[in-house]
């Protein structure tokens, strides 16, 4: 078998990388890359595989006939690198790290004759899983080719003249709204919790009304925001409500001297409203 | 021809518009350089309004611009179109919507921070036409983001007369009880004063 | 004319419906009395394609039916009319739809296998919302892993008419072929193409 292989010399013309769209660096036989350009580096990857893959290619090789131990020594070198950078690597860098060892080792011994019989090249499963994954790398690649809709393609839509469509919107049941909801909250646990349970929904449901009585006007009378008809809870609310929109800079509230009126106002200016309900 | 002709780009657009398009819109479709006079704008919407003359659709021209829409004598036969229910909100769009309602006025970032994935656009315009949500205003932090709260038709369709109706997260963490127990869902007859009615 | 052609319908549902139409959606527009025959319809799309030649938009057929999209050489234009950019998806979520675009239906397992890292759960999310991919049942093995498969809506997204119109995969190069030798190995002609063109 071709173990000799490529002259490692090779690869040093080769460009070191396209991380993201852009020429990286070039890289010297020692692997030196400074340790936030390694993060963004380990990122451009999908997984040892990938990694894999690259130190192959970068070198010109075949798949089918990879020196296992000069590539399991470049591997070593990436995988100790990050480590000695302590920056967070994916286990199964580190199962690669042990398979290609193994194979390496397996591949310094004579070869036995049942082994032969088998036909079995430590390689093997190795070389038939990067064949694979080449392949549907390729076919991302490919895929991400299509024209698709939203990028390429654009479906035309012209509308119905007003009077001709009675469209049902879908009905929904609330219990459906509230098992959703469980679903989230089971899943965001850890940090809704205690925040929420807290909160009543009037002040929830009270702070949109207060955003949507000052909407577009300007400062408008403190005073005015509270419906005395509601009594002591209902001016209770409103007024939490106005503070914790002024806490979460929603509201700016602004009084001219001691004792004088004060004033409310949404924190925007009146052009920039609801131009979000306009997405056409 | 290497560039399309203005006719092209403009029918275009004013067919997958989905809604009108002014002529200052149609114009912003094009680099500086390549832009042509308005005039020549409005004269290719004429030219396409006598093109359509024998077509299935129609241009018409509204407040808000030019739009392409069908034509009338065939309307009855495309809104059949719509006439089946449209099928059932997803799984994603019922949980943004319980987002916003209990934890209103709510952004978008804070939605996603809480669910993990991205909220889609299609989601929030859904809701925003079924008018269950609106934009009441806009958080004080860099890039402004939308602040969304429920309307008083979220709480008419779902029969509530106030957010308190709802069921309160407590309850909604324990499966056992929610079930169990009758939630609130005939509507009110007597809708009573909600609270919104105090807002005018 | 009383009753407008069924030229005219056909064209204005195609532009209206905002997504592909199938042959029976088009003919479930029509009462029985005037249910034009499957043939007459197709007859018609096929006249309203070559209609098109010369106009902003064009008839694709993907496997939700036919639709009206806006011809290529002025979707650069038209595509000026949506502020938000189109999402554009990491070389992850790429991979991971083509894994279960190609080798339906199969569990996240088996993708782990493949790909050679986890299978984030916010990816699978993803495209669950996107409603390019569904659960289609589970594999009789301990644990009762899903299966996932691409939906019809997938290859609509894509411009696609079934899985057969996906771009081939890559021929595997056999690797049986080389460790049943002793010889050492010169590669066959036919698989010549190295590695490092296909990556172009």
């Amino acid at each position: 078998m071709a173990l000799e292989s490529t002259p490692m010399g090779l690869q040093q013309e080769m460009p070191f990388a396209v991380v993201q769209g852009a020429p990286f660096m070039t890289l010297p036989q020692d692997l030196y890359i400074p340790p936030d350009a390694l993060e963004v580096f380990l990122d451009a990857f999908e997984g040892p595989l990938d990694l894999l893959l690259y130190l192959i290619k970068r070198q010109n090789l075949d798949i089918l006939d990879i020196p296992v131990a000069a590539i399991t020594d470049q591997y070593m070198e990436y995988v100790e690198l990050m480590q000695e950078l302590r920056l967070e690597l994916a286990a199964e860098y580190l199962v690669m790290a042990a398979m290609l060892a193994e194979i390496k080792s397996r591949m310094l011994l004579p070869r036995t004759e049942s082994e032969d019989e088998e036909g079995t090249d430590p390689r093997a499963e190795l070389i038939r899983r990067l064949l694979e994954y080449e392949r549907f790398k390729q076919a991302a690649e490919d895929l991400d080719a299509l024209p698709r809709l939203e990028r390429d393609l654009f479906i035309v839509h012209a509308g119905v003249p007003p009077g001709f469509i009675q469209r049902q919107p879908p009905d929904v049941d609330l219990r459906e709204l509230l098992v959703a909801l469980r679903g989230v909250l089971a899943r965001a646990q850890l940090f809704t919790s205690h925040r929420v349970e807290k909160e009543s929904l009037s002040l929830r449901e009270r702070m949109s009304q207060v955003m949507e009585r000052l909407r577009g006007r300007g400062f408008v009378d403190f005073a005015a925001l509270f419906d005395f008809a509601e009594g002591r809870a209902g001016v209770v609310v409103t007024f939490l409500a106005t503070l914790e929109l002024t806490k979460s800079s929603v509201l700016e509230l602004v009084q001219s001297e001691p004792f004088s009126p004060i004033h409310v106002r949404l924190r925007e200016s009146n052009d920039q409203e609801s131009d979000d309900i306009a997405v056409a | 021809m290497t560039s399309p002709s203005l006719k092209l780009i403009v029918e275009a657009a004013l067919i997958a518009a989905g809604g009108p398009l002014t002529l200052d819109q149609i114009l912003a479709l094009f680099s500086e350089e390549e832009r042509p006079k308005r005039d020549r704008v409005m004269d290719v919407i004429r030219e396409l309004e006598v093109d359509y003359v024998d077509r299935g659709i129609e241009i018409a021209e509204v407040a808000g611009g030019f739009r392409v829409q069908v034509r009338s004598q065939v309307a009855p036969w495309v809104a059949r179109l719509w006439d089946e229910k449209a099928p059932r909100y997803s799984r994603a769009l019922l949980e943004i919507l319980s987002l916003i309602a209990y934890r209103q006025p709510i952004t978008r970032g804070e939605i996603e921070e809480i669910r993990g994935v991205a909220v889609s656009t299609n989601i929030i315009k859904t809701l925003t036409e079924r008018e269950w949500v609106r934009v009441v205003g806009h958080r004080d932090v860099p890039g402004r983001p939308a602040l969304y709260a429920t309307t008083r038709k979220f709480l008419d369709y779902f029969g509530l007369r106030s957010l308190n109706d709802l069921p309160p997260l407590s309850e909604i963490r324990d499966p056992e009880a929610l079930f169990d127990r009758e939630l609130p869902l005939e509507p009110p007859e007597t809708s009573a004063r909600s609270i919104t009615e105090l807002e005018s």
